[in-house]
Parts: C-alpha cells; sequence; structure tokens
C-alpha cells in the first residue's frame, strides 16, 4: 500500500473496509451485466426485427439446426452453472480447495459445450451453411435463409466468445483459489466471474429456443 | 525558523513516466486524458479549418471531392468521439468525482487507467486511419454505403470507435459506482455537487447506450468482412435497422456531450453568483430526465428516411418532452443570478456563454423536432448550426470554463485573467460569426456534407468561414497563456474563488495524492455561498506536513 | 461547356458544367429560399411561428442574463437576502408552460407532416425517380427520361415515386420544402404542387459517396401545355410500357403468365389497383410495390391458389426495367384472354 | 457480514427446475400451436433466466442497488425493441407473425 493507511488483506487503499469493497465490486459488476445486455440487445433487436418479417425461410432454415446438439449444450451450461453457484458457495465458506475443483468442474463443462458448438459448427460447413465463408444452399428464398445463418453464427459466435473468455477467467480463477488467496471476507472476483458465467448463460437459455426450436413443429 | 516542508502533492509524487504510465491515480488520470484529448480536438479542429477553407469557393478549389468527404467524415468522429463524448467526464469528472464526494479515489481505480489505454489504442487506431488515407462514411457511418460501397478505412474506423466505445462503458461504471459507494459521511445524495449528478446521468448514458453502438459497430464490420447482408438489402437486410441501433446509441450520446457540460455550468453559476442554486434538487432530477427521455427520442433523426409516418409522430412528441428538463435547468441558472453578487470572471463568461448558446442550439432542436420543419431541413447546414451551437457554444464553452475554473486546483497556478477574458470574447464573437450564418444557409436548402454548391450560398459560406478562423484564434490563446502560467503564473491557493465544495474547502491546490489527508466530513447543503467557506482543519494540515516528512525521508 | 474553367478534374467538371450553374448564378443574393409549391408557405408559416417564440424566449433569457449580471454585479449595493417566492410554483410554471407551448408546435407540425404524408390520388401526374451514384433519372408516365434534370406542369399534383440503385439518397427540392429518403430496394414516395414557374435546384440531401453534392439537378416548372409540348418534343422510341412490354417477352414471363401455359399462373390482367387474396389467408392490394415484390421476391407474397414457382428476377432485371415491367403490367387493362397485346 | 449463503439444497431444487423447464419448452415445441409456442417457448425462457438470476446470481438477496441496475438493463432492450418495432408494424413491413 503506497501510504500504509491501512492493513487489511485483500483491501484496495481506496476503499475504507471490506465489506464497502464488496459492495462496489458487486455493484460494478452488474453495472457491466447490464451493459452485455444491451450489447446482445441490439443482435436481439435485428433478430426480431427479420424473424417477424421472413418468419417463413426463417422457420424453414431453423429446422437445419442440429436442435439435438443444442439441447445437450443446454444441459451442459445450465449444469455448469450449478456449479458455478456451488463454487461460490465454497468460497464464501472459505473452502478455496473445494471451490478450485469445483471451478475447474465448470471449466471442464464450458469447454465441453464448446466442442459441441465447434462440432456443430463443422457441420454446418460441410453443409455449407456459412455465410460469408462457405454458402452452397440452394432452396427457395435464398437471401432470407442466408440472413438466417447470419444471426445464428453472429448469435451463437458472440455468445462463444464470451464463453472462451468466461473459460479463461474460471481457469484463473481456480487457480487463484487453489493458491489461497481469497478468504470469506475477500472473494469478490470469485462472485464476479460467477456473475459473468451465469449471465452467459441465461443469454444461452434465450438462445436456445430463438434458433432451434422457432423451426418447431413443422 | 526552518523552511516550509516541501509540499507533496500529486503532480510531484514520482516524476519517471512509469510514475504517470502506470498510475491508478484518478487525478493523474485525468491530466492523461486532458493531453490526450486535446491532441484529438486540435487534429478534429484541423480538419474543421480543412472544411472551411475548402467552404470558401463554391467548387472544389483546394481539395478534392474524396479528400473534402474524409474531411468531415474525421472531423466528424475524431470530434464527437475522442473530444467531446470524452472531454469533460474524462478529464474534469475524473479528476473532480472522487473529490467532490470525499474519496481518495475512484472505486476502481485500476479499470480507470485501463479505460484510458483502452481510449489510447482507439485513438491510435483512427490517427492510422488519418495517416492511411480516411474514411468517408460520415460519422455516421450509414449503411449500405458504409458495409458495402465505400472505398475507405471503414473497417478500422468502426474498430477505432468500438475500442474506444469500452473506455466509455469503464468510465461510466467507475463512476456510478463511486457516487454509490465512495461518498463520504456526510455526503448525501441531495448535497452532492450539481456536476456529480450529471456526471452519474451521464454515466448512465454511458454504460446503456454504448454497448448497442459497440455491437451495431460490430455488425458493420462482420458486413465489410464477410459480406453478410444484416443491413444490405440487396441481401434482405434493411438499412433503417441499421438507423435505428445506430441512433439508440447515437441520440442519448448527444446528451452525453452536453450533461456534463451542464454539470459544470451549475458550479460555476453557483460559485460566481455566489449564491445557492436555483432549484437544486428540480436540476439534479432534470439530469436524470434527460439521460432517461434521452433515449425515446432517437427517431427524430429519421423523420424523413423511410420511418412510418406514425413513428415520426411518436418521436416528434417524445422529443418535446425531453427538452422540457433541459429547459427548468436553463431558467434555474438564470434564476440563480437574481440576488447574487455577480463577478464576471473568465469561467463566469463561459458559463454564461453557454446559457445563451446552448438555448439558442436548443431551441433550433424545436425546430428540427417540428416535423413538417424538419422535412425541410435535415440534412441541411441548419442541422450543422443546430448541432455545432449546442455542441461548441455550448458544450466546448462548458469545457473551456471548466478548464479556466479547476486549472488552479489541478495546477495550483493562477492564469492571467485579462488574457482569459479576451479569449473568452474572441470566441464567443467567432463563434456566433461562424455557425449563425449556417442556420441561413439551411434553411435556403444547402445540403450537409457537400464540397459544391450553388453559388448563391457563397457569401454566407465566407462569413461562416471568416468566423472559423477567428474561433481558432480564440481557442489558440488559452493553450498558451495556461501553458506560461504552468511557468509563469501565481500560486492559486487551496481556494482561490471562495468557492465552496470538498475539492476546494478540504484540499490543497494540487491536491494531495491521496487527495485529502483525511476523508473530509460534510456537514453542508452544496453551494453553502450563505455560509463562510469552512477551513482545513488544523489536524488535515499537521498529518499533510506528517506526510511530507515522511515522503522526503523516502526519498532521501 | 464552361466546365473546364472551373476544375480541373473532368469528372468534377462534367458534373459542375451544366446549365444548372448558369441558371442558379443569376439569383443574386438571397437569404431565404423562394416558396414555390402549395405547401411552402404553409411550412414557413410554422418556421415563422418557431422563430417568434424562441427569439422571445432567446432574448428574453439573454436579458435576464445581462440584467443580472449588472443589477448584482458583486461591485453594486443590491438586496441580497433570501427569495420570497414559492419555488415549487416556479418550478412548476415553467415547466409546464414550455410544455405547453411545445405542444402546439408540436400539434401544428405533425398535423401539416401528416397532410406532407397524404399521397395525392388518381389525379396526379406520376413520376418515377432512380437515384444512383451520383445521378437521377427521372421517367415521365409516356416514357420520356430525363437525367438530372426534372420538368414538371405548374398547379398540378405531381407525385414522385422514387427508388435507388445502390446507396441511400434524398431527393430534396428546397424551394418546395420537400425532401424524401430513396433507399434501394424499396420505394419511396413524395408529391408536390408547384405554385410558381421557373428553375429550382435539386439537390441529393442524403450523403452518399464521393459525388454525393454533385449529384444535383434543376426542377423546371412549365405551364400544363409547354409541359405537354415539352413531352412530346422528346417522346422516346417507345413508351415506358413499351419497353416493359418487349421486357415481358424477353424475360420470358410471358411462358407463364399467359393463359394455357404449361405452368400455372395468374393471368395478370386488371391485376393493378386490384385486391389479392394470398396463400397465408391475406389480402393485400396490388399496388407498385407488391408488384416490385412479386418479379423481385416472388416468395414474398403468393397468390392463392397458386404454385409458389415463380423464379426470383432480383439481379436480373435493373430498377428502370422493373419500372417499365411494372408500367406495363398497368397497361394490362382489357380482360384479354390470350397472351397480353 | 451482509453476504447471503445460500444452501447446496436450494441450488440443487433449482437446477432441477431448470432442467424441467428446459424439458417442458422442447416438449411444447413438438405441438403445433400456432403464435403459442412463441410465448411458451419465451415465457420458459423468462422464468428460466429468471431462477438464474435470482438465485445462483443471489439477485434475490441482493441490495435495492442490484435490482434497479439489473432492472435497467432488461428496461433499456425493452425501449428499443418497443419504439423500433412501432414503426415497423406501422409501416407495415411486418405482417406475418
Ligand atoms: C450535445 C448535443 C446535442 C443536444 C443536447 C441536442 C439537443 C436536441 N436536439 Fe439535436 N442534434 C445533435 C446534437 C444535439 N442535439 C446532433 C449532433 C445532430 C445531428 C446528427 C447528424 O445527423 O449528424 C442533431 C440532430 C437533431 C435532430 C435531427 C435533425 C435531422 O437530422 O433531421 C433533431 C430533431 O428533432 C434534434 C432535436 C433536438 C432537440 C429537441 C434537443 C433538445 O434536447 C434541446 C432542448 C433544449 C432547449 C429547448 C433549450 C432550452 C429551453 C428553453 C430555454 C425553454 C424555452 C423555450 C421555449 C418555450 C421555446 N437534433
Ligand atoms: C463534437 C464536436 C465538434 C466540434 C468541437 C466541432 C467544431 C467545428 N466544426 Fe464541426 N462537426 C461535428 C462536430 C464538431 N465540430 C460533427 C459531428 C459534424 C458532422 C460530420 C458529418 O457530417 O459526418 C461536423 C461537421 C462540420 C461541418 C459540416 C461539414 C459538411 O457537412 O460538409 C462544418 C462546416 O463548417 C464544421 C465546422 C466546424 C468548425 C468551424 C468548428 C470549430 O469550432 C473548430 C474550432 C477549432 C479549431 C479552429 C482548432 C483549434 C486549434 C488550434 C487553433 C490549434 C492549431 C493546430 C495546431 C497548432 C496543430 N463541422
Ligand atoms: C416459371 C413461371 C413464371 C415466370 C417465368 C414468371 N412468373 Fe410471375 N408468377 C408465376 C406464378 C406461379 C405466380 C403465382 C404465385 C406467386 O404469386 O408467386 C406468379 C405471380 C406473379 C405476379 C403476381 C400476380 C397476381 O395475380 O398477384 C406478378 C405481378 C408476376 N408474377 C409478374 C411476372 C413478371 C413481370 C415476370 C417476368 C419478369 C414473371 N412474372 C415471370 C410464375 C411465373
Ligand atoms: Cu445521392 Cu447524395
Ligand atoms: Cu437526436
Amino acid at each position: 500500500m503506497a501510504h500504509g493507511t491501512n492493513h487489511t488483506p485483500g483491501l484496495l487503499p481506496q476503499f475504507d473496509d471490506l465489506e464497502q469493497q464488496r459492495v462496489s465490486y458487486n455493484l460494478g459488476m452488474w453495472i457491466f451485466l447490464a451493459t452485455e445486455v444491451l450489447f446482445f440487445g441490439g443482435i436481439f433487436m435485428g433478430y426480431i426485427v427479420y424473424r417477424m418479417h421472413y418468419g417463413h425461410a426463417w422457420h424453414e432454415a431453423s429446422r437445419h439446426l442440429i436442435m439435438p446438439a443444442g439441447a445437450i449444450n443446454t444441459i451442459v451450461l445450465l449444469t455448469s452453472s450449478l456449479t458455478m453457484a456451488l463454487a461460490v458457495r465454497h468460497s464464501q465458506l472459505g473452502q478455496n480447495r473445494a471451490c478450485a475443483r469445483l471451478l475447474l468442474v465448470t471449466m471442464g463443462l464450458g469447454i465441453v459445450f464448446m466442442c459441441i458448438k465447434a462440432f456443430e459448427y463443422h457441420h454446418e460447413y460441410e453443409v455449407g451453411n456459412i455465410p460469408g465463408i462457405r454458402f452452397t444452399y440452394a432452396g427457395p428464398d435464398p437471401g432470407q435463409t442466408q440472413l438466417f445463418y447470419v444471426f445464428y453464427f453472429l448469435m451463437t459466435g458472440v455468445h462463444a466468445i464470451h464463453m472462451i473468455i468466461g473459460v479463461c477467467v474460471v481457469a484463473f480463477m481456480a487457480l487463484m483459489s487453489r493458491l489461497g488467496r481469497y478468504s470469506p471476507g475477500h472473494h469478490a472476483p470469485i462472485e464476479m466471474t460467477g456473475l459473468y458465467w451465469h449471465f452467459v448463460d441465461i443469454v444461452w437459455i434465450f438462445l436456445f429456443p430463438l434458433l432451434y426450436l422457432m423451426g418447431y413443429p413443422k | 525558523m526552518n523552511p516550509p516542508p516541501r509540499r507533496i502533492h500529486y503532480l510531484n509524487n514520482g516524476y519517471g513516466a512509469r510514475s504517470w504510465l502506470l498510475t491508478t491515480d484518478h487525478k493523474r488520470i485525468a491530466i492523461l486524458y486532458l493531453l490526450t484529448i486535446t491532441l484529438f480536438f486540435m487534429l478534429g479542429g484541423l480538419f474543421a479549418l480543412g472544411i472551411r477553407l475548402e467552404l470558401l469557393s463554391p467548387r472544389a478549389w483546394l481539395v478534392q471531392p474524396e479528400t473534402y468527404n474524409r474531411m468531415f467524415s474525421l472531423h466528424g468522429i475524431i470530434m464527437v468521439w475522442f473530444f467531446l463524448i470524452p472531454s469533460i467526464p474524462t478529464v474534469f469528472g475524473n479528476f473532480l468525482v472522487p473529490m467532490m464526494v470525499g474519496a481518495r479515489d475512484m472505486a476502481f481505480p485500476r479499470l480507470n487507467l485501463a479505460s484510458w489505454y483502452v481510449f489510447a489504442v482507439g485513438g491510435l487506431f483512427t490517427i492510422l486511419v488519418t495517416l492511411l488515407g480516411g474514411v468517408d462514411t460520415g460519422w455516421t457511418f450509414y449503411t449500405p454505403y458504409s458495409s458495402t460501397y465505400s472505398n475507405s478505412y471503414v473497417l478500422l474506423t468502426a474498430t477505432g470507435v468500438f475500442v474506444t466505445g469500452f473506455s466509455s462503458i469503464f468510465t461510466g461504471i467507475n463512476f456510478i459506482v463511486t457516487v454509490h459507494t465512495m461518498r463520504a459521511p456526510g455526503m448525501t445524495w441531495f448535497r452532492l455537487p450539481l456536476f456529480v449528478w450529471a456526471n452519474y446521468a451521464t454515466a448512465l448514458i454511458l454504460v446503456l447506450a454504448t454497448p448497442v453502438l459497440a455491437i451495431t459497430l460490430f455488425l458493420i464490420g462482420m458486413e465489410r468482412l464477410f459480406g453478410v447482408g444484416v443491413f444490405d438489402p440487396r441481401l434482405g437486410g434493411d438499412p433503417l435497422l441499421f438507423q435505428h441501433l445506430f441512433w439508440f446509441y447515437s441520440h442519448p450520446a448527444v446528451y452525453i456531450m452536453i450533461l456534463p457540460g451542464m454539470g459544470v455550468v451549475s458550479e460555476l453559476v453557483a460559485c460566481f453568483a455566489h449564491r445557492r442554486i436555483f432549484g437544486y434538487r428540480f436540476v439534479a432530477y432534470a439530469s436524470l430526465a434527460i439521460a432517461l427521455f434521452g433515449f425515446l427520442v432517437w427517431g427524430h433523426h429519421m423523420f424523413v428516411a423511410g420511418m412510418s409516418m406514425y413513428g415520426g409522430l411518436v418521436f416528434s412528441f417524445l422529443s418535446y418532452l425531453v427538452a422540457v428538463p433541459s429547459a427548468i435547468k436553463v431558467f434555474n441558472w438564470t434564476a440563480t443570478l437574481y440576488k447574487g453578487s455577480i463577478r464576471l470572471a473568465t469561467p463566469m463568461l463561459f458559463a454564461i456563454g453557454f446559457i445563451g448558446l446552448f438555448t439558442i442550439g436548443g431551441m433550433t432542436g424545436l425546430f428540427l423536432a417540428a416535423l413538417a420543419v424538419d422535412v425541410h431541413v435535415t440534412d441541411t447546414y441548419f442541422i450543422v448550426a443546430h448541432f455545432h451551437y449546442i455542441m461548441v457554444g455550448g458544450m466546448v464553452m462548458a469545457y473551456m470554463g471548466a478548464l479556466h475554473f479547476w486549472w488552479p486546483k489541478m495546477t495550483g497556478k493562477l492564469y492571467p485573467e485579462r488574457l482569459a477574458i479576451l479569449s473568452a470574447i474572441i470566441v464567443f464573437v467567432g463563434f456566433n460569426l461562424t455557425f449563425f450564418p449556417q442556420f441561413v444557409l439551411g434553411y435556403m436548402g444547402m445540403p450537409r456534407r457537400s464540397i459544391f454548391y450553388p453559388p448563391e450560398y457563397q457569401w454566407l459560406n465566407v462569413m461562416s468561414t471568416a468566423g472559423a478562423s477567428i474561433l481558432g484564434v480564440g481557442y489558440l490563446f488559452p493553450f498558451l497563456y495556461l501553458f506560461w502560467s504552468l511557468a509563469r503564473g501565481a500560486e492559486a491557493g487551496p481556494n482561490p474563488w471562495d468557492a465552496r465544495g470538498l475539492e476546494w474547502e478540504f484540499a490543497d491546490s494540487p491536491p494531495l495524492p491521496e487527495n485529502f489527508a483525511e476523508t473530509p466530513v460534510n456537514d453542508r447543503e452544496a453551494y453553502a455561498y450563505d455560509l463562510p467557506a469552512r477551513e482545513m482543519a488544523p489536524s488535515q494540515a499537521l498529518a499533510r506536513q506528517n506526510k511530507a516528512v515522511e515522503l522526503e525521508r523516502k526519498q532521501t | 461547356m464552361n466546365g473546364k474553367r472551373h476544375s480541373t478534374i473532368a469528372a468534377t467538371a462534367l458534373l459542375l458544367g451544366n446549365d444548372a450553374w448558369a441558371a442558379a448564378a443569376d439569383r443574386g443574393i438571397q437569404f431565404f429560399p423562394e416558396q414555390a409549391s402549395s405547401v411552402a408557405r404553409q411550412v414557413d408559416y410554422l418556421f415563422f411561428f418557431l422563430v417568434f417564440i424562441c427569439t422571445i424566449v432567446g432574448v428574453g433569457i439573454a436579458l435576464a442574463l445581462i440584467y443580472f449580471s449588472i443589477r448584482y454585479h458583486h461591485t453594486r449595493a443590491a438586496d441580497r437576502g433570501p427569495i420570497r417566492i414559492n419555488t415549487l410554483k416556479i418550478e412548476i410554471a415553467w415547466s409546464v408552460i414550455p410544455l405547453a407551448i411545445f405542444m402546439v408546435i408540436f400539434v401544428w407540425a405533425g398535423w401539416l407532416y401528416f397532410h406532407l404524408q397524404q399521397m395525392p390520388t388518381t389525379t396526379a401526374l406520376q413520376i418515377y425517380g432512380i437515384g444512383q451514384q451520383w445521378m437521377w433519372t427521372f421517367q415521365h408516365p409516356g416514357g420520356v427520361r430525363e437525367i438530372n434534370d426534372l420538368h414538371v406542369p405548374i398547379g398540378r399534383d405531381v407525385k414522385m415515386i422514387l427508388t435507388s440503385e445502390d446507396v441511400i439518397h434524398s431527393f430534396y427540392i428546397p424551394d418546395f420544402r420537400v425532401k424524401q429518403d430513396v433507399l434501394p430496394d424499396r420505394y419511396t414516395y413524395v408529391w408536390f404542387k408547384a405554385t410558381k414557374l421557373g428553375a429550382f435546384h435539386l439537390f441529393c440531401a442524403e450523403y452518399c459517396g464521393t459525388y454525393h453534392s454533385g449529384m444535383r439537378g434543376m426542377v423546371y416548372v412549365m405551364q400544363p401545355d409547354e409541359y405537354q409540348r415539352w413531352l412530346a418534343g422528346r417522346e422516346p422510341a417507345g413508351g415506358l410500357a413499351e419497353k416493359g412490354r418487349r421486357l415481358f417477352s424477353q424475360l420470358g414471363c410471358a411462358s407463364c403468365h399467359v393463359a394455357g401455359a404449361g405452368v400455372r399462373a395468374p393471368l395478370l390482367q386488371n391485376l393493378y389497383g386490384r385486391q389479392v387474396r394470398l396463400d397465408d389467408g391475406r389480402t393485400i392490394t396490388a399496388d407498385d410495390p407488391y408488384i416490385r415484390d412479386s418479379i423481385l421476391l416472388p416468395q414474398k407474397d403468393v397468390v392463392a391458389g397458386y404454385p409458389p414457382v415463380m423464379p426470383t428476377f432480383r439481379g436480373i432485371v435493373k430498377e428502370d426495367e422493373t419500372l417499365a415491367l411494372i408500367e406495363y403490367i398497368k397497361t394490362l387493362r382489357e380482360a384479354a384472354e390470350g397472351a397480353p397485346r | 457480514m451482509s453476504e447471503h449463503i445460500v444452501e447446496p439444497r436450494i441450488y440443487v431444487r433449482v437446477f432441477a427446475a431448470l432442467m424441467a423447464l428446459l424439458a417442458l419448452t422442447i416438449g411444447v415445441s413438438a405441438l403445433d400451436l400456432g403464435l403459442f409456442n412463441w410465448v411458451a417457448a419465451l415465457t420458459i425462457a423468462v422464468v428460466k433466466a429468471s431462477l438464474v438470476t435470482l438465485y445462483f446470481m443471489h439477485a434475490r438477496y441482493g441490495s435495492h442497488q442490484v435490482w434497479l441496475v439489473a432492472g435497467m438493463g432488461i428496461v433499456w432492450f425493452l425501449i428499443m425493441v418497443v419504439l423500433t418495432l412501432s414503426d415497423y408494424v406501422a409501416r407495415g413491413v411486418i405482417a406475418r407473425p
């Protein structure tokens, strides 16, 4: 500490006590998540407009996605959210090792999600459904169908970027936790990671029905 | 007697490049921002001079159309995102918000520093674009021109602005959290200075609007990279969707560009009228109301864009609602002067200039929100005049006012008052000569973004150019004498204006690295000009000396 | 051409070296646009009203600022006691009174806008306008085409049907106080009734690229008989509909849209203006955008009872060709039995 | 310490509810309910998201600042959607649901 005004471990100099610090971090993270809502909101806005505009073509196109893959991924992500919530709980109780373990599980599930996603992307590539890279669709309404895939890749792609960031952060947090950097009074970073992870999960909760289920029933 | 111990403050607390580039001190970060945005202001101003020079003639006499288009695009982009949006929040907001609430620093000092780096990276992108040959889409990036047809560095520019957006978001988060959790004892919400309220409202907009700009630019980038048609009608997209998303950000963004200025003016008017601000609560709530209602009116930029008539009516109506809180502010400032004890120092001149010019600019906004009139004047110089009146006549005036008002606090020096008054007058005159003719031009029908124009518009353009050169001189002056004052200016002392507020009453000029020797306890309303200014407690002076000795010892 | 004299680049010279410049040049110094259409005066009244109100308010505020600055200057003795006015009342007053004024403006302007948006019906002269980087093409009903200039009769409603070949443009005649953005792949409309003879500027008001400001011309308002003579003097080889008829067979439309063709497709006689039932149950009026969509986006609105087999002609027919086809389809009035005409 | 520590039991229950809702939304999508498919899918998604927010993210135990901020994100998104759609609907672009 530059001026040696306080000595509580983990307490940053601009704060008076750990409680103020925790509340600040928590609030900051929530505000960040609100910005994320609007960031995704922009794409969702586009989705809504075109979906209402090109209902038929989008309906058809949606059926070509691998719905079971999306469903499995939903299960994977929801499970990872559970393990994340439990990890945060352990860190609240000061059980750093248990926390680290659960964070690793969370991270693992995140990686599973990414693998399934990669498999799907690969499939779309094989079929030739990736606009701008390999788009060979030849059915009716090519423009509108392409637009569906544009949104599919935009939405899942931006989500996947968030997942990658999330996996990295969770891995780092697991390490820090294992090193015993946190205590019941000071574990705001873990909590924030948890908030972020759950948020990314929530985005997927919406993406799944919007992208995969709208083609059903015929 | 011993020589007084060397006074330690945030400026002499380390000199190396590291001590600046790795600083987490909000005051130093404010200085970093000040330098950066001054650079961008000069760059943007240079382009403005280029525009004005070219428009001396109705034909292309100085540059080619390609170049002209790049000039106004870069002018707009740089002035908006790299000067005006960061201007007051990141310089004075950063410097003052923690001090005004009585905190040692922002809630997230490292995030604060990160925001400057992110800003600098975005700025480098933009400078790179400028060097490579520029961008020609206008600051509005309308599709499908920007996504498909433009042959300029749209992608790089969009990346630059996208990156800078994160700097806005970081700053916004910091402000909100700081105001919520870092207030000193006794600093209740309704004792906060109005500058803090204004920056709080600004931060709300920064946080809620900027991500939409980010995603919109991201989509443009995708379109340019992969040729996918999110906004391209040829591929099934809708260009109006782009406009909706862009203005959903950019209209609130214009309030980002005025609210902090309003906050500054509240401080200046109260200080130099030596009076409690009239209708404190109304002014505070008006800031929040502007932030909120500002999100409901974006469609007024699209009245003739092919939006539905119904949409036009709704957005016009809402635009009138958002004008009311601005009106409240103008009336309250004016009323504050009543029965005041007025000193017409430089900051006050800028503040009065702000009120007058903002009123003109705002009231011409009412013309634009009037549907049938907007049909005629949209995309003409009337618009250009409208927003320069608000942004240059309003916000830049407020920025200059803030610079003069807090310069003694930031540097500990006084600037030469006479020269400063002279420059304020030059700026005012030059400004009106530059932009008033543009209202006339606009109603006559001269389209904006035009290098060629019919000859009958020439005389007004010549007037405008003449004004711009006067304006340029007016802006050059402060550069010189402020620099001069760093070396030669008189010592300011903690409270040269006899102002109220924690930063004046409890902190030195320049302040200590941690702002206050001990956390101040606030026992008053804001703007308690009816009471004498509070003195720093002797214990504070003592603590300061002890600290100085301690630092001295460390350095040797 | 006097263009060379003015500019070094040929393109600029070309764009700017036309008669429009000469015509504009003798206008001398002006402060105010001419009122050359039926709505111009109405818009100006509203404008003057706004100027009036805002001048009063603006001057009032300025005077107050100056007066207080002098009266209460710190060097002068003055009453500086507390203010004995009910703050709440005064705050409410200066919120509500401006709001009331704003509402007057809103209603007035909204009403006028509504008027501007009501397209004139049958009697209007319909002119197609196509914007492209960086010129205007106008097509009169007879098929007469002109570039950048627009000739219209005085005293008659003119309805412009506008579209763009590439980016967004904006059709703007300041002296008429009308403006409308022109979008690719979509029709937008604007109408005016010229009330003054003469030449008026026509601008592109939406930034559209390098020569955006060169994308302009003149609107010539003429007496109706003069306009007719002008039209007749430039009668093209074939009218717009004639061109459409040629395209109709060239593009193979006729192979489906005739009675007894292999593919079962609707006959197009009497289509224009009729109500069409679609296979999803909607009913839609067969207007310009509908026919345009039928050609360019056939799957969007499929006629009830027909298979959705019509191929899209997007990318195959240009905007002006689409217009010609539409114009031709409009002429298919008689309940003919065989192939059209 | 004002922080709330949630029992694992509750987490597991919430998780079970989420799984059930997932099954439900897939199930409902198999039935042809017309427009109601959309209503159902979105309602279920909103419920799921709320569960995650309230329990996993502890919003339920959060301060009203947190509620305010979280609410703001959603309300602002709705502002964007409602006003934008008001244009599209009035333009008649969006006809088919
Ligand atoms: C800081 C920036 C700023 C601010 C604060 C504003 C404030 C306002 N603006 Fe402005 N505007 C811009 C920057 C700004 N604008 C820019 C950059 C553009 C162009 C973008 C582009 O296309 O490039 C633009 C364009 C623009 C348009 C679109 C024009 C067009 O392209 O067709 C409209 C239309 O409604 C508009 C309206 C308003 C209104 C109603 C306000 C109101 O908030 C103003 C409220 C204030 C007052 C009204 C003054 C004080 C009031 C009184 C003293 C009350 C008494 C008055 C009476 C009773 C009459 N603005
Ligand atoms: C946000 C802030 C902002 C500011 C501060 C300004 C400042 C100025 N602007 Fe700007 N302007 C915009 C925002 C701004 N503008 C925007 C958003 C557009 C729309 C762009 C678009 O259409 O896309 C625009 C467009 C615009 C146009 C219309 C171009 C067109 O449509 O064709 C014009 C024309 O006169 C103009 C002029 C000026 C002038 C004369 C100034 C003056 O106030 C500038 C004064 C400053 C100086 C003169 C420089 C001072 C510096 C020095 C003197 C130092 C000298 C330098 C060195 C020593 C290195 N501006
Ligand atoms: C392969 C056969 C085929 C060709 C070629 C074809 N059409 Fe069609 N057209 C159809 C069918 C089938 C329909 C009815 C289903 C539908 O609306 O898509 C139709 C519908 C239409 C309609 C709407 C008719 C109504 O009653 O509402 C118009 C207008 C039209 N076509 C114009 C054209 C034009 C112009 C061309 C040539 C450029 C053309 N068509 C070429 C098969 C064809
Ligand atoms: Cu066409 Cu500008
Ligand atoms: Cu606006």
